[in-house]
């Protein structure tokens, strides 16, 4: 592997307190390293700013849902071809990427990591193969677990020791990176057409509440150790009124760590859509003064995008909203998924609701370690927005453009025109690397420490923020050059990072016998060999010594 | 100047500007054509107390837009405003309501008013639009709407809007005659004459107006009042403005999408006017101030 | 009698025709499989047709030679397991679809 | 003019009168076509006459080049011969007038601008294409002769009238707009209709989700008809005096549909 | 010497058995349990007529057959890549980055399939779910214009009709089967109500039932001969269950109609949602299909009939879909792959195929392999290669290599191709990853 010293750079390195300052990057085997010998390759950064490679910690690039929407939409990406080049596979863009196109557009930003937010465990090899040929990034997938009837049965047998096991093998089964809970309980009503409200609903057959598997799963998580915590779609979401779930979910968890994720869509006010309003505070509030939490914004962008998710009652009551096509899967034992088109209009009232409170979200949690940027790509726009969403964040005269632009009544109705924060490049580097690279406990990534993979990201100082994130100079993908001048120079393919967890023999004959009952494929062709990635890198667990 | 022995003054008829609108009413046949503009056009002698001065168009249309018979009606109010509620009153009230009818635009103009997409709600949900597009004619027109409201004897058609532009009102004259007959007689010519004249129409009853009116009252809260100089009972008490041997005065009053129009209406109304029995032709002349359109009556009768 | 009304023609899957598939399309067994043209016992009558006569299947673009197989079919209908011979009888104008006609072709049928 | 002619598909989207106005001989020569996967230049396959002018005249049998005159914004293309799929897709303004028979998806997702076909049209004229929720959004497309399947399919507003037959589902899935088809339609016009009006003079059988509403005559057709005629497009005349039968649907939308079906001429009104 | 293999999944149809038990005796497959009959001969006679190389019918080795393949394709205009049903997902993935190298049309198998469901699913989504669900929930099963019983043996006894599910105990008991078709099939027999449909009748019977479920009226006393009263009772009956569950198939999808056929069957599951749970699958056919469907849309966007030769993906169905490529006379060069498109094609479609030079990459002899300039022999995907298959209800599952064999696999071939064409074109695998469409692009004719 090649060396190189990158020198004369601006670095940021949030957490050794880089802010800017000049300083050489050493880069060996495709890591961060102390010191090179004098004469290895030079790559001059004057005048330039040195990041760590972008991490995104919830997109939804691979997979069932995310290929449901490329095939459902061809008039969303007949007019975004993407050419193939020297270098290039061809492919379209649109909200749902082509997946070569998905790694191109994400290196065309300095990302180098990213973590593919929801997959059903049944199709957890299919999410790999997809990201076996996604390309420029290190990815991994969440695996979801929160209307598992294994999981549910568990709870209702009172037996979260089972649970754990249960995690245990699913993790190791999918190759996943986390435990993903998408509206809790809803999911498994959704299957009869119902969901829950609260989170002392009763779910279906189970007679379990969300509320049980909620606490049960962050124990669960943490009794394993996992290096992210539980990543949590609450329930409720995008209804008016939410914001109480929210709180009362919120309390659910006492010390335990929890991120909650597209915290936007779960702000929520009013009792309907006509009584609409901002909560963003009272959320904001809460998470400042509980350090145990972290969340990503899930921040809106204004056009046409195709939403997809897991939670299956929502997109069904979303298509009642606006009647476009919908699709829906339902996963045996597992989980749903649902797909609908969506427009987010500037002069729709709700939608520039939705808008302002992801901004409120961004500049009222004041903490930027545990606030992330994300769009839930493509739920609320497509992740190429990101460098916009950073031109909002740092440059407030801009913001309030932004603000004129949208219905009149958001001025009035939010506190977006008096708060006057402006992100730093330092709060950036963190809200976009550090900060979420931290929360996944990937301890290699997200700094330029000794130890770090060598992902860089190198951009030049332009006071139009959007112009300077949206193009960066160079790339370097595990120490190679991958990106020059806006080009991709180099086609990498990246690594699959995920947990590895410890296979409980005792449960995997109870496991069986229930599976191959109700399941319709068998116990032994469900577990996805390592074999079946491209490449990877299991993470360690925190494990605590179990007698098990 | 004599014409045909009457004396035609060297006045002229002041005019004034206000906004137009030109529909078409079709109908099965022409007399549901002709009751459905009759009765829109009901009422709207003078803006002073109707809001609009309306009336038929007199010569019948060659063609019209649905190829059934069908006749013109001009509609005149100040604003575009005033029009466009005068426009929705009276097509809802007096041609929705006529059975078989259907109302076109019939002024070519940028500026347009809503008339079907206000009337479109009677339709209660059922109505219909119906786009002509501009591609479809030559000229590259904006493309026309028509909205189909579903009534009781099958569908009213409307067109969505229609068109405006300025137009002049109150171009006039006035007949004096020796004896009422005389003068009646003639005002009738006169109209029958100018009915064949496209572009106006004459909006009082049977296009003449007795009661003309000068400007201003004893009575502070009147704006007008009776053209007293004319009125021959008032010989004596305020100086007359009618010549000996007259004793009667009519006016006609026209109102058109342009002054050429107006001009060679009132030209051929004269002339139709100038029989047995009348004395004088004049106008109504208020020194200028009441508008900016001034019809001198030789000059008209020079060039028409 | 006059011209025998025309019959609609079904090309679709059989037990037989996907398992014989497994030993070759020339096999003895798939040809007897793919060649059966099923039919409604009415219209063979009609045709003067017993069953396992030869007969030729004519559609507007082309036809085929096959045996004649009395089943369980309304009238008016032919059935015959996909191969390259059934498809001699379908178009190829998809009309913009990309699926050809395989179902619902009007054809007919006579001793060969 | 044509040189040669080729069996496999040349995409022309940079036919254009609209963007070829203004360029030298040799910048028309130069523009690029794409024939199959290799790129190639207009001289490669055309004569250039004439330059100058917005009206863009292609001479030849024209059936494999596909997107004539695609996005069009203005100006005026005539093609003398046979024009391939996708002419004038995308359509924004100006005329195309197609002096032959056109593959399929003629004028489909236009928005505005005339197409004028003197021959035959294939399949899904006007219409929508895969996946997209508005077919077309304006304009007008008027065929001589035949036109195949699914015209107007998914429109949102414009007119397509068909001198000749058109196929199976015309006007399917309709949001609104008019379909004027002189001669018959295939099965299943209008299914799926929310609005908009199907005209045929020909008798037809509508979908079982359709309700008789009866018998009138709808002067409006005449607005209709007096453009067309003027546009040179046959219509009998009279239609707009003739009675037709008058259905509602489709009843599994908001069935605010209509399919007017001519039911013989009746003069004595 | 006695082999067994356990949980082997049968890739022949779209059921996608995983269950299979096939036991290998001296190098011989001699039993496949719990195959249903198509699955049996899939395994049992895999080795039976098995192609062999050759170049215009000569014998030739694997290296003479890719270098005239190579020849062939790298110098066509308008090249198609066709089939990609009967083989694994590696090299559909192979199959399309040959494609985009090459700037050809690419298509599958699906496209005189299940295409018409595609392109419906299109513009109204679906109402779905894995076939789990059906078995764990349904109590109404409907199917439509499809005959399982033949074309998808043990779909009735794994997924739909017999399974005990964890919510439908009862197994059989607790569902209704209805089967809806032009003919009484097998699989009618497995009914407890039969509709007899006229052929290309379906969207007049679809968009009626549809009216019914949602209570709006229907003057009608028969729809295409079938009384309105057995379709309100049927709305009825789906509305009032707790969970049911519609399949269709080619009846649906190759009658008049097609696309639309199926969006009616889309938009009457979707209303159905208003009422209760209910779910719309295809009855989704041979071999791979659903994995080539899958692989396309996520290296593509696009599930079928995409042509590359601009650079870059272009969707076209019923313009870039086989058939059409063919019967309009329009590809000049051809790879049928893990098809037997000259068997399965129209004659118009079938005589273009035999005039222009095609490469023909089977396992065993086909209509397509007879004709072929080139016959590339292979491997039996599935059992002599390992890979993935996806079912018919997008579910992806591993294969199992259980014979060796002395025949490339498929991915080896198109490997092969793709080193080939690039070395014809001057590039090296270290230099770039893709061939630069400009290398390869003459500027005039």
């Amino acid at each position: 592997m090649p060396t190189l010293r990158i020198t004369n750079g601006r670095v940021f390195d949030p957490s050794r307190k880089l802010r800017g300052d000049i300083s050489d990057l050493c880069i060996k085997d495709g890591k961060i390293v102390e010191s090179l010998p004098g004469d290895a390759p030079v790559l001059d950064a004057k005048n330039l700013i040195v990041f760590p490679g972008g991490v995104d910690i919830h997109s939804h690039i691979a997979g069932p849902k995310v290929n449901i929407g490329r095939a459902l939409r061809p008039e969303d990406h007949r007019h975004d071809p993407v050419p193939r080049t020297k270098i290039r596979r061809s492919g379209t863009g649109g909200s749902v990427p082509s997946v070569f196109a998905t790694g191109y557009r994400y290196a065309e930003m300095g990302y180098t990591t990213v973590m593919e937010a929801a997959v059903p465990p049944i199709g957890a090899r299919h999410a790999h193969e997809e990201l076996n040929d996604t390309p420029m990034f290190d990815k991994g997938i969440y695996t979801l677990m929160g209307s598992n009837e294994f999981v549910l049965k568990y709870i209702r047998e009172k037996r979260p020791d089972k649970v754990r096991d249960f995690v245990s093998w699913l993790l190791r089964a999918t190759r996943g990176y986390a435990i993903k809970l998408v509206n809790p309980g809803g999911v498994e009503n959704w299957k009869y057409g119902q969901d829950v409200t609260g989170l002392d609903d009763l779910v279906n057959d189970f007679d379990v509440t969300p509320r049980q598997i909620l606490t049960t799963m962050a124990w669960v998580n943490e009794e394993l150790g996992l290096p992210h915590t539980i990543h949590l779609h609450c329930n409720n979401l995008g209804v008016p009124g939410n914001y109480s779930l929210t709180l009362e979910t919120m309390k659910a968890f006492e010390k335990q760590r929890v991120h909650l994720t597209h915290m936007q869509f779960h702000c929520y006010g009013g009792k309907s859509w006509a009584g609409f309003s901002t909560k963003a505070a009272e959320i904001a509030e809460y998470i400042n003064s509980h350090p145990n939490f972290t969340l990503d914004v899930g921040q809106i962008i204004f056009g046409d995008t195709t939403t997809m998710t897991a939670d299956g009652p929502w997109q069904y009551r979303l298509h009642g909203l606006n009647h476009r096509k919908w699709y829906n899967a339902d996963v045996e034992l597992e989980s749903s998924c649902g797909v609908v088109p969506y427009v987010f209009k500037e002069n729709n009232y709700v939608n520039a609701m939705q808008w302002a409170i992801g901004l409120e979200l961004f500049l009222l949690v004041r903490d930027p370690w545990r606030i992330y940027l994300t769009t839930d790509h493509p739920n609320g726009g497509s992740f190429i927005f990101y460098p916009h969403i950073i031109r909002m964040l740092m440059d407030r005269e801009y913001r309030q453009d932004c603000l004129k632009k949208v219905h009149p009544r958001v001025l009035r109705d939010t506190a977006l025109q008096h708060l006057d924060r402006e992100y730093t490049l330092e709060e950036i580097c963190i809200i976009t690397r550090s900060g979420p690279a931290r929360a996944l406990g990937l301890r290699h990534k997200g700094h330029l420490g000794p130890g770090a993979d060598a992902d860089v990201a190198i951009y030049k100082e332009d006071s139009n923020r959007e112009a300077m994130f949206e193009g960066p100079i160079y790339v370097l993908k595990g120490g190679e050059l991958v990106l020059k001048d806006g080009e991709i120079v180099k086609h990498v393919f990246g690594r699959t990072l995920f947990v590895d967890t410890p296979e409980p023999a005792e449960l995997l004959g109870e496991i069986r016998d229930d599976f191959e009952k109700y399941y319709t494929v068998q116990f032994d062709n469900y577990s996805l060999p390592v074999e079946a990635l491209r490449s990877y890198q299991p993470v360690a667990t925190r494990a605590k010594a179990r007698t098990s | 100047m004599k014409l045909n022995n009457v004396e035609i003054e060297d006045t002229y008829a002041e005019a004034f500007g206000m906004r137009a609108a030109r529909l078409l009413i079709t109908a099965a046949d022409v007399e549901w054509a002709r009751t459905a503009a009759s009765v829109m056009t009901g009422f709207g002698t003078s803006v002073i107390g109707c809001n609009c001065e309306t009336g038929i168009e007199g010569p019948l249309p060659e063609s019209t837009p649905d190829g059934r018979p069908g006749v013109r009606v001009l509609l005149f109010a100040t604003s575009s405003k005033q029009l466009e509620q005068q426009l929705v009153l009276r097509v809802g009230q007096c041609v929705m309501t006529c059975p078989t009818t259907a109302c076109f635009d019939d002024l070519p103009s940028e500026e347009r008013l809503k008339v079907g997409s206000k009337l479109r709600f009677f339709g209660d949900g059922h109505q219909i639009s119906k786009r002509i597009e501009s591609s479809l004619s030559e000229n590259g027109a904006t493309p026309r709407r028509l909205w189909r409201i579903p009534v009781m004897d099958g569908e009213f058609v409307v067109e969505d809007k229609v068109g405006t532009r300025k137009a002049v009102a109150g171009g006039n004259f006035f007949i004096m005659g020796r004896t009422e007959e005389d003068t009646s007689r003639a005002a009738r010519a006169a109209v029958r004459a100018m009915r064949e004249i496209p572009g106006i129409i004459m909006p009082f009853p049977g296009g003449v107006v007795r009661s003309g009116s000068k400007i201003g009252s004893k009575y502070r809260k009147l704006i007008a009042s009776t053209n007293s100089p004319y009125c021959p009972t008032l010989r004596g008490q305020v100086e007359s403005a009618l010549p000996p041997g007259a004793s009667c005065c009519l006016e006609i009053v026209v109102d058109g999408l342009d002054e050429e129009s107006i001009g060679r209406a009132m030209a051929v109304g004269i002339r139709a006017a100038c029989t047995r029995g009348v004395v004088r032709i004049s106008a109504g002349n208020y020194g200028g101030k009441l508008g900016k359109f001034h019809f001198h009556l030789l000059q008209l009768l020079e060039k028409n | 009698m006059g011209k025998a009304p025309s019959l609609v023609l079904i090309t679709g899957r059989s037990t037989a025709q996907g398992k014989f598939l497994h030993l070759g399309k020339d096999s003895e067994e798939f040809q007897e499989e793919v060649l059966r043209v099923n039919m409604n016992a009415e219209d063979m009558a009609r045709r003067g047709l017993e069953g396992g006569a030869e007969v030729r299947v004519r559609s507007a673009h082309g036809e085929m030679k096959g045996r004649c197989v009395q089943a369980d079919l309304p009238e008016g209908l032919v059935f015959i397991p996909y191969s390259v011979y059934c498809n001699q009888l379908i178009g190829g104008d998809t009309e913009g679809s990309g699926m050809p006609d395989s179902k619902g072709l009007q054809v007919e049928v006579e001793e060969a | 003019m044509l040189k040669d002619y080729t069996s496999i598909p040349v995409e022309a989207d940079s036919l254009r009168p609209d963007k070829i106005t203004g360029l030298s001989r040799d910048q028309i020569l130069a523009l690029p076509l794409y024939h199959g996967n290799k790129t190639v230049t207009v001289g490669d396959f055309f004569e250039v006459q004439e330059t100058g002018g917005d009206t863009l005249v292609i001479e030849g049998d024209l059936s494999k080049f596909k997107k004539l005159g695609q996005e069009m914004e203005g100006g005026r293309l005539v093609v003398r011969g046979n024009a391939g799929m996708h002419l004038g897709a995308y359509l924004r303004g100006g005329t195309i007038e197609v002096f032959g028979d056109t593959a399929d998806w003629a004028g489909a997702e236009m928005k505005g601008g005339l197409i004028h076909i003197h021959g035959n049209t294939g399949h899904r004229a006007g219409a929508v294409y895969r996946g997209s929720e508005v077919g077309m959004h304006g304009g007008v497309i008027l065929v001589d002769g035949n036109a195949g399947l699914e015209i107007g399919s998914f429109m949102r507003r414009g007119l397509i009238a068909v001198g000749g037959n058109a196929g199976d589902f015309a006007g399917a899935h309709m949001i609104a707009g008019s379909i004027l088809v002189m001669g018959e339609m295939g099965v299943r016009a209008g299914a799926s209709m929310r609005r908009g009006t199907l005209v045929t003079l020909k008798p037809f059988e509508p979908l079982p989700t359709f309700r008789d509403s009866g018998a009138y005559r709808f002067p409006f057709l005449r607005l209709f008809t007096d453009r067309l005629h003027s546009r040179g497009f046959r219509v009998p005349a009279d239609v707009e005096q003739s009675l037709f039968r008058r259905f509602v649907g489709d009843m599994n939308e908001i069935g605010l549909g209509e399919i007017l079906i001519l039911e013989g001429r009746d003069h004595d009104g | 010497m006695t082999e067994v293999f356990k949980n082997v999944t049968c890739p022949f149809c779209g059921v996608v058995c995983d269950d299979l038990q096939v036991k290998v005796e001296n190098g011989v497959i001699t039993e496949a349990k719990r195959g249903c009959v198509l699955g049996r001969y899939t395994f049992l006679k895999y080795d039976g007529d098995r192609a062999t190389m050759r170049i215009d019918g000569k014998p030739a080795t694997l290296d003479e057959c890719i270098e005239a393949a190579v020849e062939i394709l790298d110098e066509s205009t308008f090249p198609l890549i066709y089939g990609l049903a009967s083989t694994e997902c590696d090299a559909q993935r192979k199959a399309v980055e040959l494609a985009d190298l090459i700037g050809s049309t690419i298509d599958t198998t699906s496209s005189v399939c299940h295409s018409p469901t595609l392109q419906a699913i299109q513009h109204m989504g679906d109402s779905t779910c894995t076939v789990g669900e059906i078995k764990n929930r349904s109590r109404l099963l409907i199917f439509w214009g499809c005959n399982p019983a033949e074309s998808h043996p043990r779909h009735f006894s794994r997924y739909s009709v017999t399974p005990v599910g964890r919510f439908v105990p009862e197994g059989r008991k607790g569902r209704y089967v209805v089967n809806v078709d032009v003919r009484k099939t097998p699989s009618a027999r497995a009914a407890d109500l039969f509709i007899q449909v006229p052929p290309g009748k379906d969207y007049e019977v679809i968009s009626t039932l549809r009216a019914l479920v949602n209570g709006r009226p229907v003057d009608a006393a028969e729809v295409a001969g079938v009384k309105i009263e057995i379709l309100r009772d049927l709305a009825e009956r789906m509305k009032s269950v707790k969970f049911g569950s519609l399949f269709w198939g080619m009846g649906l999808t190759m009658s008049r109609g097609k696309h639309m056929n199926v969006m009616a069957m889309l938009q009457l599951a979707r209303d159905l949602n208003q009422y209760t749970k209910f779910t719309a699958s295809p009855m989704r056919g041979h071999g791979n299909v659903v994995g080539a469907a899958t692989v396309l849309s996520y290296t593509t966007g696009y599930p079928f009939g995409i042509n590359l030769g601009r650079g870059y993906p272009q969707y076209g169905p019923g313009e870039f879909t086989s058939v059409d490529v063919l019967a309009r006379g329009e590809a000049d060069a051809a790879l049928i792959i893990a098809a037997d498109a000259v068997g399965n094609f129209p004659a118009a479609a079938a005589s273009h195929l035999k005039k222009i030079p095609t490469i023909a990459i089977d396992p065993k002899e086909s209509m397509t392999t007879k004709t072929a300039n080139i016959v590339i022999a292979t491997a039996v995907s599935g059992i002599e290669t390992g890979g993935t298959v996806y079912r018919m209800d997008g579910i992806p599952l591993p294969l199992t290599k259980i014979m060796d064999s002395d025949y490339p696999s498929d991915l080896d071939v198109l490997s092969r191709i793709i080193a080939g064409i690039r070395r014809r074109r001057g590039l090296t695998e270290t230099e770039t990853l893709h061939a630069d469409a400009e290398n390869h692009q003459r500027t005039s004719l």
